[in-house]
């Protein structure tokens, strides 16, 4: 009885750690991304409020608060107001697998620093992210409006398209690691990261995680000069904000995910587990805020066709090459 | 505890089943068998199949009800009057076959002494499953990969567009 | 030499009519030509070089295992023996000379890789008749010569009477094929081996009265493949195929293959005197029988074809007379002077711009080169059996045969024989004055005349002109040449006082002179052609044809017609149609189901479940589950 | 967990039946595929029960080919469906009766 209530306060604490870690992380991404994007355009971006525009997320967050929360009159609306929180809640559930430092040594006990090593970890993730659809074409479909519903069919078919590459991509990582566990993956890069083994699947990966992820450049979904918003054109309020926060907690997901399957995860010299690991996901944020702040947007049917007729054949021959030659290194 | 939530989550499946078929919308119809599905894999997940529960969600939640969002939503189809109510015809042969039907899973469950013992404690790890599948299974893996580049073909050609004077 | 080497003699020609068939069209139109003619040289000389194997036994090669089941072990082998030796030279080397003057008879046809395709398949062909050791062998070689005679009968097939002469030329000999075939297998069920030897040496034991039998089905398969009555009507109409194809097949080589056939079974034949009996009675009447039709005909191929079958039946007479050496002889010198008079003959036709009608020619030995009068009227002189040429002693030879017969049915043979000559020396002579003499009659413009076709003509009519010196008889200093290398094979010796010789031979002389006169009386100046109804029936070869209609076709057809609108379509096809009016009748009556509609067919398989489900339910309550 | 492999049997005919009565009184052609995936989801079910039942992985096995097998056969019934939508505008299955004899 003991034991059981400490793991459940274990996993209260890790819980609860996590979310604030990464609640505060993607708050202040959002301004990262507002700052860098200023300089890249040559302006300076938020800086009024606090000492260099520190307390700007929280500013948004009360003004997100406070707004009305509008509901359009033909929506479906039990699926519209539900939709947004689907979204932040995939996003945030799926941390719950990531391995963000070594076990740690606590008063004679093994602390996992995960808050579930699930032996299919990875394919969590995955069920997670196809959750993830739902939310988008949902409140895209439900706010009854002809520019959401572009957005939320664009945002389908491109999800739908890129998560087959990218599952393709994580293949030869799951061969090198033998196992879908993200612990054991962290664990087969002690040596040297899977970057360096699987390049071509690294690029595959970035690519349509980008696209998984509606940014820029494959934000079709939120176009806002080709259909208004997308998918969220329609919505005001908090509801809006779950969405973006949701896109913001996202890109952290994402750093964690390319740092979990190809940059080592916290395997790092001279600094603690955490701390690199850390860096390595707001390394990731910034190449993806680099990216929209310096590439143009393709039109919809080039994305469709290079996810198709390029990425997953690449991905597939990729999977036969890798196979192959662990098989050869094998034997 | 876990043997409760496997009811629990079976109660879940068959509510959520019957809101998905008696949903005119089409879109509530796919929700509610969506969240069918996450119980259904919850309860594969409690039997000692963790592979397949997590393949159930990828593959029933996030493709193919996927896909049938996007059939839904790309042919604008409105919620459906039904267009007569079902005569005797058609609740006969359902009633009588649900009637057998679950008298045949009671007989069995009364009268075989299998149907009694218990289930669980299983765990099939994700290794194993795989090289059943790709061991003892490899034939078969190789029919159904045909069959599906065969439906990729076949789901291409349907997709183009008529030809001219075939449209209505 | 290698005995296994022989195979090149037949496969020389295959392989050079393989490669103009693939690649003639292709292929420079010198190359085809100069590779066909390459083939059957080759052969030609291949046959020279073999030919001290043929000696005593001959040898024998065998190149694969054909059939190998059970106890039957067929291979595909070759017999070079002492009657297939100079059968082959002959094959060959007329073979060779005859596509050298195609080559020129054909340098205008486009089409000419498919004919010298063609034309090297039906050499490959004959030799397999001639050199089979078994009797598949044979057998395919005699369906390829019919088959080669059809292709090339019916080559510019864009005229319809030619593709319905190559039809008939094939049907007819089909006839006869299908004897042969019923003879072929029939020695197979007896001898349970096929080699054409081992047939031979057990032929005595065999009871007679199937001898007998089997000896007649053997003659009307050589009678259908060397048109003789009854199954004659072919060759006439076959003359419609190109001048090289006449020459060579319907002169030289395929109508000799009866001939060849029944030498080759000479010892199983000549068991059963009926048979031999009837051999010459075929040969007798065929001979008497196409003389007369020679005599009426106004075009100059056909009168050489029914002076083929003519001299045919010279040779069946020869082998029913027991010699088939002289049969053999007679073989050896027609086939030259023929191939000689129908080369000739296309000269002619070229020369009188396509006219086949002698009546509309005249005075062609002023037209056209002196030459081919002279080289056409050796072939004559042969033909006609003037004394000294090859003609006249291998003629001689028969009928002497036939009048030594001890069998005094032989006489009246003998005399048909002699009566035969008398007509041949004046249908020969009546072409020759038709032809040669007198002004031109026709309206036609003289092709030019290439070399190729002119000068194949010297050798064969040297040939025809000296070839009896190579079997000069006895008793005028002659050595007998022929008789002496087939010596076993020979057939009868032939004994007759040297009287009886010379009194034969001036009776022959007499005879050919006598023929000479009266054509010589009868057309010295040009007369018209007589228009009585005696003259019709020659002209139409006796009616042969109406009569084959009267005879066999319409019952035949009328049976047919019997056949399809009685059983056929009245009482099948009436059962049949009321058995599918009462099947569609329920299947209108079952359609009724098939709504088309998607629920229907569901709930319908909802109750098909629903069926299997209680037959379960049931087994479960009554066994309890187990 | 441990409950009696026949309540799992239960459930999934529970299941089955629901997807029937889909098929069955559903007239949208989407409905009764829909229909046709919850059946093919009990004998999923059944198969993983089964699975834990007698402990052997042949069960799963098969539950990952039929749904590689589902996703074919829907990849071609929603193709039929568009197909069907642009000749008649309506997914009314009884609309479709071009086959009648």
């Amino acid at each position: 009885m003991n034991d059981l209530l400490i793991s459940l306060v274990l996993i209260l604490v890790k819980l609860g750690l996590i979310l604030g870690v990464v609640l505060t992380m993607a708050a202040y991404l959002v301004l990262a991304e507002r700052k860098i994007l200023g300089r890249m355009q040559l302006r300076y971006g938020p800086n009024r409020i606090g000492p260099g525009g520190m307390l700007q997320p929280l500013c948004d967050v009360i003004k997100l608060l406070t707004k009305e929360d509008f509901v359009p009159g033909r929506a479906d609306k039990w699926i519209f107001l539900f939709a947004p929180g689907l979204t932040a809640l995939a996003a945030l559930l799926s941390f719950a697998v990531v391995p963000f430092s070594p076990p740690l040594a606590l008063f004679g006990r093994e602390i996992p620093m995960v808050v579930c090593d699930l032996n299919i970890g990875l394919l969590y993730i995955f069920g997670l992210s196809s959750l993830a659809v739902y939310g988008v074409v949902l409140g895209g479909w439900a706010s009854n409006s002809k520019y959401s519903l572009l957005g939320a069919m664009r945002g389908l078919a491109q999800l739908v398209s890129y998560e087959l590459a990218l599952g393709l991509a994580l293949v030869p990582v799951v061969m090198s690691a033998k196992s879908f566990s993200l612990n054991a993956i962290v664990m087969a890069q002690a040596d040297w990261p899977n970057l360096l083994r699987h390049p071509l699947a690294f690029i595959i990966f970035m690519i349509s995680i980008t696209a998984e992820s509606k940014r820029t450049p494959f934000d079709m979904p939120e176009a806002e000069n080709e259909i208004v918003a997308g998918y969220h054109t329609e919505y005001s309020g908090m509801r809006f904000g779950l969405f973006f926060v949701g896109e913001y907690i996202n890109l952290v997901v994402i750093g964690a995910m390319t740092t979990v399957f190809f940059l080592g995860g916290w395997h790092g010299p001279f600094l603690p587990p955490v701390v690199w690991f850390i860096l390595k996901v707001l390394f990731v944020a910034f190449l993806f805020i680099w990216a929209r702040g310096s590439m143009p947007r393709p039109r919809y049917d080039q994305l469709m066709h290079f996810g198709w007729k390029v990425l997953i054949p690449l991905a597939l021959l990729n999977v036969v090459v890798s196979g192959a030659i662990s098989l050869a290194m094998n034997s | 505890m876990t043997t409760a939530l496997f009811y629990i989550l079976g109660i879940i499946l068959l509510a959520a089943t019957l809101m998905c078929i008696t949903r005119r919308n089409p879109v509530h119809a796919v929700i509610y068998l969506v969240a069918g599905f996450f119980a259904l894999a919850l309860m594969f997940y409690l039997l000692g199949a963790p592979l397949v529960a997590a393949w159930e969600v990828i593959v029933y939640a996030g493709a193919i009800m996927v896909l049938f969002l996007f059939i839904i939503m790309m042919l604008g189809l409105a919620p459906q009057e039904v267009p007569e109510g079902p005569g005797w015809q058609r609740w006969l042969p359902l009633a009588l076959l649900s009637a057998s039907l679950m008298a045949c899973t009671l007989l069995l469950i009364l009268e075989d002494p299998a149907a009694g013992q218990k289930v669980g404690g299983f765990y099939l790890a994700p290794q194993a499953l795989g090289e059943a599948l790709f061991g003892r299974y490899a034939m078969a893996v190789e029919m159904v990969s045909f069959q599906l580049l065969f439906a990729t073909i076949g789901a291409y050609l349907l997709g183009r567009p008529l030809p001219k004077g075939e449209d209505q | 030499m290698n005995d296994s080497l022989l195979f090149l003699i037949p496969l020389l020609p295959l392989f050079c009519a393989v490669i103009n068939l693939l690649f003639g069209m292709r292929l420079p139109r010198l190359f085809a030509e100069v590779m066909a003619v390459t083939g059957v040289a080759g052969a030609f000389a291949l046959t020279l070089l073999f030919w001290g194997h043929a000696e005593g036994d001959g040898s024998r090669a065998v190149l694969f295992t054909w059939l190998n089941s059970g106890t039957v072990d067929i291979s595909f082998a070759l017999n070079f023996d002492r009657l297939a030796a100079p059968m082959t030279l002959m094959v060959t080397g007329v073979a060779t000379l005859i596509h050298l003057y195609a080559v020129g008879y054909m340098h205008e046809d486009d089409d000419y890789a498919r004919f010298f395709a063609l034309l090297n398949l039906f050499v490959f062909a004959m030799l397999a008749i001639v050199l089979a050791d078994n009797l598949l062998v044979l057998f395919l070689g005699w369906e390829g010569v019919g088959l080669c005679s059809y292709g090339l009968i019916g080559f510019w097939y864009r005229k319809l009477e030619n593709a319905k002469a190559g039809t008939k030329a094939f049907l007819v000999t089909r006839v006869g094929d299908v004897f042969l075939g019923i003879a072929l297998l029939w020695l197979f069920a007896l001898t349970g081996t096929l080699s054409i030897n081992a047939i031979n040496a057990q032929a005595a034991a065999i009871s007679p009265g199937v001898v007998i039998v089997l000896s007649l089905l053997l003659l009307l398969g050589a009678c259908g493949k060397s048109a003789q009555v009854p199954l004659m009507t072919w060759l006439a109409d076959a003359m419609a195929g190109p001048t090289p194809v006449s020459a060579l097949i319907h002169a030289a080589t395929m109508v000799t293959a009866g001939v060849y056939l029944l030498c080759r079974f000479f010892p199983l034949v000549s068991l059963s005197a009926v048979a031999m009996t009837a051999i010459t009675a075929i040969g007798a009447v065929t001979a008497i029988y196409a003389a007369t039709c020679a005599m009426a005909q106004r075009e100059i191929k056909r009168v050489l074809a029914y002076s083929t079958m003519s001299q045919v039946g010279y040779m069946f007479m020869a082998v029913g007379a027991g010699t088939v050496a002289g049969a053999m002889f007679h073989l050896l010198t027609h086939a030259f002077f023929k191939a000689l008079l129908f080369m000739a003959a296309g000269c002619v036709i070229h020369l009188a711009g396509d006219e086949n009608d002698i009546f509309k020619m005249g005075g062609l030995a002023r037209r056209g080169p002196v030459e081919l009068f002279w080289a056409f009227l050796a072939g004559a002189v042969c033909l006609a059996g003037l004394p000294l040429t090859g003609g006249f002693f291998s003629k001689d030879g028969i009928l002497l045969a036939l009048f030594t017969h001890p069998d005094p049915l032989y006489r009246v043979f003998w005399l048909i024989g002699v009566v035969t000559a008398l007509l041949t020396a004046f249908y020969t002579f009546r072409l020759v004055y038709l032809v040669f003499a007198g002004d031109y009659r026709g309206t036609g413009h003289p092709h030019a005349l290439p070399l190729l076709m002119r000068w194949p003509l010297w050798p064969l009519a040297l040939l025809g002109l000296a070839g009896g010196l190579f079997n000069l008889p006895v008793f005028v200093g002659g050595g007998e040449a022929l008789h002496h290398w087939y010596g076993t094979m020979a057939g009868r010796e032939v004994a007759a006082s040297h009287d009886v010789e010379w009194m034969l031979i001036g009776l022959a002389a007499a005879i050919a002179a006598a023929g000479w006169l009266a054509a010589h009386w009868r057309y010295r100046g040009y007369r018209p052609p007589l228009e009585n109804p005696v003259s019709r029936f020659l002209l139409s070869g006796w009616q042969a044809d109406a009569l084959v209609d009267r005879l066999f076709v319409r019952p035949f057809t009328s049976m047919a017609r019997f056949c399809s609108a009685g059983c056929d379509r009245a009482l099948l096809d009436g059962t049949l149609d009321g058995l599918a009016r009462l099947v569609s009748s329920w299947g209108r009556m079952l359609v009724q189901l098939t709504t088309g509609r998607l629920t229907t067919y569901l709930s319908a398989f909802a109750w098909g479940f629903l069926v299997l489900l209680g037959w379960f339910l049931l087994k479960l309550v009554n066994g309890g589950g187990h | 967990m441990m409950i009696p492999f026949g309540h799992a049997l239960a459930f999934a005919a529970a299941l089955f039946i629901l997807g029937l009565t889909c098929v069955l009184l559903r007239r949208q052609i989407l409905m009764i595929l829909i229909g046709v995936e919850i059946m093919l989801n009990a004998a999923s079910l059944v198969f993983v029960a089964a699975s834990a039942y007698w402990r052997q992985v042949d069960g799963q096995v098969f539950v990952i080919l039929l749904m590689a097998i589902t996703a074919a056969e829907v990849a071609v019934a929603l193709a039929m469906v568009v197909y069907l939508w642009r000749r008649k505008r309506t997914l009314v299955a009884d609309e479709f009766n071009g086959m009648h004899g």
